[in-house]
């Protein structure tokens, strides 16, 4: 088991060093640099060629790639061209906010999403299905920033209930956390009805039934037992889907977050506190996608033993 | 019957081919009707925006009317610029269906190549395609559509680009273990004992088997591009304003979202109803191309 | 509620375990209606072993899942007839007094052991489960009863906090009739349970169910294709074709002294272990869709003996013996006999 | 006495996973002579499948020799092994998984005609012909052409496998199970018609299955297979009459026989069948067997041959009496 948490750990060293080559090169070759921004109409030629050498522009990509290396290799990721702030203090600043929202929208996501689905799985073919099946449906159509906006235009401004964004006390979360967690229920209550269906196909629960075990356990037990792989790839993949999406709903609600802080350091042209932020979110996301894996050892015994012995992770198909 | 040979046997007994099966259950689909009306509409709005509305329509300021409300003559109202949201909304649709075809078909093209690849001859191969693939699935989507986008300058087929290389390890994925299912049934053995080559047997057993769940992904995927596309907009990655991209839309929309939120209804809407349509027009395939449901 | 059932098994009467009695269960899809059962009666007394002897779409399964009341609903519907279980009449328990009886009257092995366990539950617990619903016992003791039961379908006892993965196909089926067994049923229905056993294994397991089945005196309901399971372990056969019992009788009612035609044809398919020159001879043609049985007799398309009133009318009832009964219009005429009966010599 | 037709020598197939190196066949020989059947049985994981595929190359062999006519075909390049798979074909068990769904039996039947251009994909008539003569030769009525697979029941599916096979006039063919998924009436007529086939074609069959009354109707000579070696070897009759190795005496007397009061009592084996990973080199049954003694503990016996053509591989072969049935 722990064999197979420490190859999965191992394979982010590949991932930081080809996205950090990756990212880091691509966007030094993009078109303008961070220096653009910091250029004003006085400056002498003179001052922008210092400029220049302060950031190492005279110098071939290679030469601020290595360099950049070097720290990474020391676990620094350098200081943000811009601010000057450490990317490190910059995105732990930020990064609760973050966090904070995405495990309250999983777990309302979840705790709505798992009874939903059980519910139409059980009312297969019937109108109430159809209902939820429409609701799932058009949940998972709605661009994530129209549903904040339509949110705040509800909520905040017809009604002032809500304040309109910013982060702060308990009120400020019901709009943003609303937004991801109703794209999370639709996601997770439509997978939780295809597996719960895949699952009450199966013999094992007629011979449960023929043990006597009253119908409410033959679903909560061997049932629902059954359908968690498939539901929590789901919840992982919401999960990750937030961070990768959260800049588009920190945006929105003007969430300090780590979406936007990445949002701004692209468009700044910060490639050190870009590819900082990117690298640094990509290890969030292996490690949500591992601790999802490990919670399918914890349910299924089968994978359990797979990871044991030094197994492949097995690949749930979504 | 031996005497009459000039009319085949196998015409006599003539039958709905697989293909009308499932179009015929797909027509009994109210769901898959549904999308697929829905998606011609679209089909025909955009057809009727590329002969009737021009670039300067759409483009030209017009102060004086700025930020009306819905009427007659602006259904959707104007925007900060006075331009008619109307005419800018139905301009608009192309860009969503042109990214959510392009960027799928790149996607599909190199997965379907890299994962019936993978899938098919396993081994080292497989295990290389399948390391590229998650490296690539280790990045947020949005964040490598934004650097992508940064890199490459923004544009249309830069975004379509961007939106297309996201999706490619989900098709890879999909790719691989369909073959990999198709490929260990025993009819491929069978095509084996009769002396076709990997090409015959991935062409005529394969492919054709396999198809299914590349289908229904292609379907649902293309709404989850647009969607993908549309915040890369919102969050101004994406074509260059002043053109008239949805996401982009509802982004302008959102600086008067005190005063005119009719800018903000409209385009995210139709960027709902199109992701719904191609998602419950999925629905609709996957259960008729299911073969648990054949007889 | 226990009292109000009690009373009424005692009214009943006592030897008999299972009755059914002309009992009709269809599948209703939504173009086309499947005649999986189409009126069957049969009854077991205590401690005895029925074959339920037929090939594919016989209607055996459906039989069985109809005697637990368990028939998929929809599309399953029963649509006539009665079951009795020890006194209880199955089809008009509500779901709670079901669940009393179900496990612990009446249980069941089912044919697949690959797919009937849950994979994500220890074998013990799984065992356990049915113990502790019965016989109200704390989960230690019952996980205790849980061990002793997996000895006793020889599996040592420790490996009760296994999961059935860790089991092969014929352990994995041991543990089945360990669940079925649990509660000491009255009744066990054996579906096809050693279909999926490789030959040495399946005689394991036959060789076993027979010795619990005395060792407990439960009774059996074997269902089974396989005419030499039959022969093994039953004490009464009825023969099954397109959802009706064609033959009915003891061992040897059946097997030496076969009457109906489609039995006939079934001995005649087999291969003969003892005489391998021997010649098999098939019954023609293809058992008939279930969604659209012939108006007469079904087996008639493929009757070598067929005349036109087996095509118009459904056949006829002969009881021939106290406890052989066929149904099979041929028999109208008392000179009648089948191919295998003249073989032995018994002249009409 | 009729010619071999194929003679298998220390035929070898090993599987690597990442528990260690499946030994699925291990070091096999035999010979088949031609328009006669060897019937190969075994339990389930025993190797026969994997030997009946290595016969006609769908899996490649680790080493060994399989020489069709004079020639080793294990050397043999692609398209050399292309025309020779005209002559060697295989009927499958499981008769859904074995016909691509997505194809009419018209062109499941034809494929093997177009695919190596016995007949030109233009002339429609030519392929309709052939391919109507096949249905009859296998009794699937005409109307039946363009059905697809999944319309039709079990039995007519194993037809359909078997028209393909006979498509090209092979010579050899490999029946893998081909009735184990079938009913008992259904099982008859394809059998009947395997037989009828293989007396006007003068076919040669490799006969696989795990029902030993089937084998023993069918075949001509037996080899009982173990843990991916042959244990015994012998005309059918003669092993049937005189089972010498401790194995198959245990699976004969497993057998039930369908009449009253037939069923003797049954030789009882301990445990189950060993893992076919990394197997140590003892005789693979050892463990089970009811005669084990301090010299099956060393080495792999051999398949000698005890009376003409009587093979077995048991370290005490001589000791086992065919008495020691009842003995037990």
């Amino acid at each position: 088991m722990l064999r197979y948490i420490v190859r999965r750990l191992l394979w982010l060293i590949p991932v930081i060093i080809l996205v950090s080559l990756a990212i880091y090169i691509l966007m030094d070759l993009a078109p303008g640099t961070v220096i653009d921004s910091l250029i004003t109409e006085q400056m002498t030629p003179e001052d922008i060629e210092k400029l220049r050498q302060e950031y190492d522009l005279d110098k071939p990509v290679i030469y601020r790639y290595g360099k950049y290396m070097w720290g990474l290799l020391h676990g620094d990721l350098g200081r943000s061209q811009v601010t000057g702030i450490s990317v490190w203090e910059s995105f732990m600043t930020r990064f609760p906010a973050t966090l904070k929202l995405s495990l309250v929208s999983v777990v309302i996501g979840t705790v709505l999403a798992i009874p939903i689905g059980i519910f139409a799985a059980r009312r297969a073919g019937t109108i109430w299905d159809n209902l939820t099946t429409g609701f799932t449906l058009i949940g998972q159509s709605m661009p994530s920033f129209w549903l904040g906006l339509l949110l705040l235009i509800a909520f905040a401004y017809k009604i002032q209930l809500f304040p309109a964004g910013g982060y702060r006390g308990p009120s400020s979360y019901v709009l943003p956390a609303v937004t991801s967690a109703l794209m999370m229920t639709a996601l997770t209550a439509r997978q939780t009805r295809s597996s719960m269906l895949e699952v009450l196909r199966a013999d094992y629960l007629r011979t449960a039934r023929a043990k006597g075990v009253p119908e409410r356990l033959v679903i909560r037990r061997h049932a629902l037992k059954n359908a968690w792989i498939p539901i929590l790839t789901t919840i992982g993949m919401g999960m990750s889907r937030f961070l990768a999406g959260s800049a588009v709903i920190e945006t929105v609600f003007s969430w300090p977050g780590i979406g936007r802080l990445t949002v701004e350091a692209v468009s700044q042209r910060d490639v050190t506190l870009a590819c900082g932020c990117v690298i640094l979110t990509c290890i969030l996301y292996v490690i949500v996608l591992l601790i999802v894996d490990l919670l399918y050892a914890f349910v299924d015994p089968r994978i359990k033993a797979q990871y044991a012995s030094g197994g492949r992770r097995r690949k749930v198909t979504a | 019957m031996t005497t009459a040979t000039n009319v085949l046997v196998s015409k006599k007994y003539a039958k709905r081919s697989n293909a009308a099966e499932v179009w015929h259950r797909l027509k009994t689909n109210k769901g898959a009707i549904a999308g697929f009306t829905i998606i011609c509409i679209i089909l025909a709005i955009t057809l009727y925006s590329v002969f009737f509305i021009s670039y300067e329509e759409v483009t030209a300021i017009n102060v004086q009317n700025r930020l009306q409300p819905p009427s007659w003559e602006h259904p959707f109202g104007t925007d900060d610029m006075g331009r008619d949201l109307f005419k800018r909304t139905l301009y608009g649709s192309r860009y969503s269906l042109l990214i959510g075809l392009g960027g799928v078909s790149i996607s599909l093209i190199v997965g379907l190549i890299l994962g019936s690849i993978a899938g098919y001859f396993g081994g080292l191969v497989d295990d290389l395609i399948m390391r590229f693939s998650d490296f690539l699935a280790s990045i947020p989507t949005l964040l490598l559509g934004m650097v992508i986008v940064t890199v490459l300058g923004q544009s249309l087929p830069n975004l379509i680009l961007a939106v297309g290389v996201t999706a490619i390890p989900e098709f890879i994925r999909i790719t691989r273990s369909s073959v990999l299912v198709v490929r260990n049934q025993e009819f491929v053995e069978a095509a084996t004992a009769i002396g076709m080559s990997h090409l015959g047997i991935i062409f005529t057993q394969v492919v054709p088997n396999g198809l299914s769940p590349i289908i229904v992904t292609v379907t649902s995927r293309i709404g989850a591009a647009i969607i993908e596309a549309a915040s890369l907009s919102f969050l101004g990655f994406g074509i260059p304003v002043p053109h008239p991209e949805w996401g982009l839309l509802v982004s302008e929309g959102r600086n008067y979202i005190r005063i005119a939120p009719h800018l903000t209804y409209f385009p995210g809407l139709f960027i709902m109803v199109t992701v719904f349509a191609f998602n419950i027009l999925g629905d609709g395939l996957r259960d008729a191309l299911d073969p648990k449901l054949k007889k | 509620m226990g009292s109000e059932l009690n009373g009424q098994a005692a009214k009943d009467n006592k030897e008999l375990v299972l009755e059914v009695n002309n009992l009709v269960v269809h599948y209703v899809l939504q173009e086309e209606t499947v005649e999986a059962v189409n009126g069957i009666s049969f009854s077991l007394e205590k401690g005895k072993t029925i074959g339920l002897v037929g090939e594919t779409g016989a209607g055996k399964t459906t039989t069985a899942l109809a005697i637990m009341n368990l028939v998929p609903d929809p599309p399953g519907v029963i649509k006539d007839g009665t079951i009795k279980v020890c006194g209880y009449n199955m089809l008009e328990l509500s779901a709670r007094q079901l669940e009393k009886i179900r496990g612990k009257e009446v249980s069941m092995i089912f044919q697949d052991p690959m797919t009937s366990l849950n994979p994500v539950i220890t074998v013990g617990d799984q065992i356990a489960e049915s113990i502790m619903l019965h016989e109200k016992l704390t989960y230690s003791q019952a996980f205790n009863r849980a061990k002793e039961m997996l000895e006793m379908v020889g599996i040592p006892g420790a490996r009760a906090t296994e999961y059935p993965h860790q089991f092969s196909g014929g352990m994995r089926q041991r543990v089945g009739i360990a669940i079925a067994l649990a509660c000491n049923p009255k009744l066990l229905l054996a579906d096809e349970p050693t279909t999926a056993l490789d030959v040495t294994i399946q005689a394991q397991v036959l060789d076993m169910i027979d010795e619990l089945k005395r060792e407990l005196g439960t009774a059996l309901v074997m269902i089974t294709h396989d005419l030499g399971v039959v022969a093994k372990i039953c004490d009464l056969v009825a023969v099954m074709y397109a959802g009706r019992i064609v033959e009915y009788g003891t061992l040897e009612d059946v097997f030496d002294r076969t009457l109906h035609p489609y039995t006939e044809g079934l001995f005649n398919s087999l291969p003969d272990i003892r005489n391998r020159k021997n010649q098999l001879q098939p019954i023609p043609g293809l058992m008939p869709d279930p969604t659209n049985l012939p108006r007469g007799c079904s087996f008639a398309p493929r009757c070598r003996y067929v005349s036109d009133a087996c095509r118009e009318a459904q056949p006829t009832k002969h009881q021939v013996s106290e406890t052989h009964v066929i149904y099979c219009s041929a028999y109208d005429d008392s000179n009648f006999q089948i191919e295998r009966a003249r073989g032995r010599g018994g002249n009409g | 006495m009729a010619e071999v037709l194929l003679r298998v020598r220390n035929l070898v197939k090993y599987f690597k996973t990442s528990r260690g190196v499946v030994h699925a066949v291990d070091d096999i020989s035999f010979d088949i002579e031609e328009g006669k059947t060897l019937g190969i049985v075994g339990e389930s994981g025993c190797g026969k499948s994997t030997t009946g595929r290595c016969l006609i190359r769908l899996i490649e062999p680790t080493s060994g020799e399989i020489i069709y006519r004079g020639q080793d075909i294990c050397k043999l390049k692609r398209s050399e092994m292309k025309n020779l798979r005209k002559e060697m074909q295989i009927i499958f068990q499981d008769p859904y998984a074995s016909l691509n769904p997505r194809k009419t039996l018209l062109q499941i039947i034809a494929e093997p005609l177009l695919y190596n251009k016995i007949i030109s994909s233009r002339d429609k008539f030519a392929i309709e012909k052939r391919v109507l003569e096949l249905m009859e030769k296998v009794g699937l009525a005409e109307r039946l052409i363009n059905t697809y697979p999944h319309e039709l029941d079990g039995g007519r599916r194993q037809r359909i496998g078997i028209a393909r096979a006979l498509a090209m006039e092979p010579k050899f063919i490999v029946c893998d199970e081909p009735v184990s998924a079938l009913d008992v009436s259904i099982q008859a007529q394809i059998l009947n018609l395997l037989k009828e086939l293989q007396r006007d074609l003068g076919l040669t069959y490799v006969f696989i299955t795990h029902d030993l009354s089937v084998v023993n109707h069918f075949s001509d000579d037996i080899a009982v297979m173990y843990l991916g070696q042959i244990v015994e070897k012998a005309p059918a009759d003669e092993l049937f009459e005189n089972p010498l190795h401790p194995y198959t005496q245990a699976l004969l007397s497993a057998i039930l026989i369908p009449a009253v009061g037939a069923n003797r009592e049954r030789i009882k084996l301990r445990g189950e069948v060993a893992s076919p990973i990394d197997p140590p080199p003892v005789c693979r049954f050892a463990k089970r067997c009811n005669y084990y003694s301090q010299e099956c503990a060393h080495g792999v016996p051999p398949l000698l041959e005890i009376t003409p053509g009587h093979f077995v591989a048991c370290h005490q072969v001589k000791p086992v009496a065919p008495s020691a049935t009842k003995a037990n």
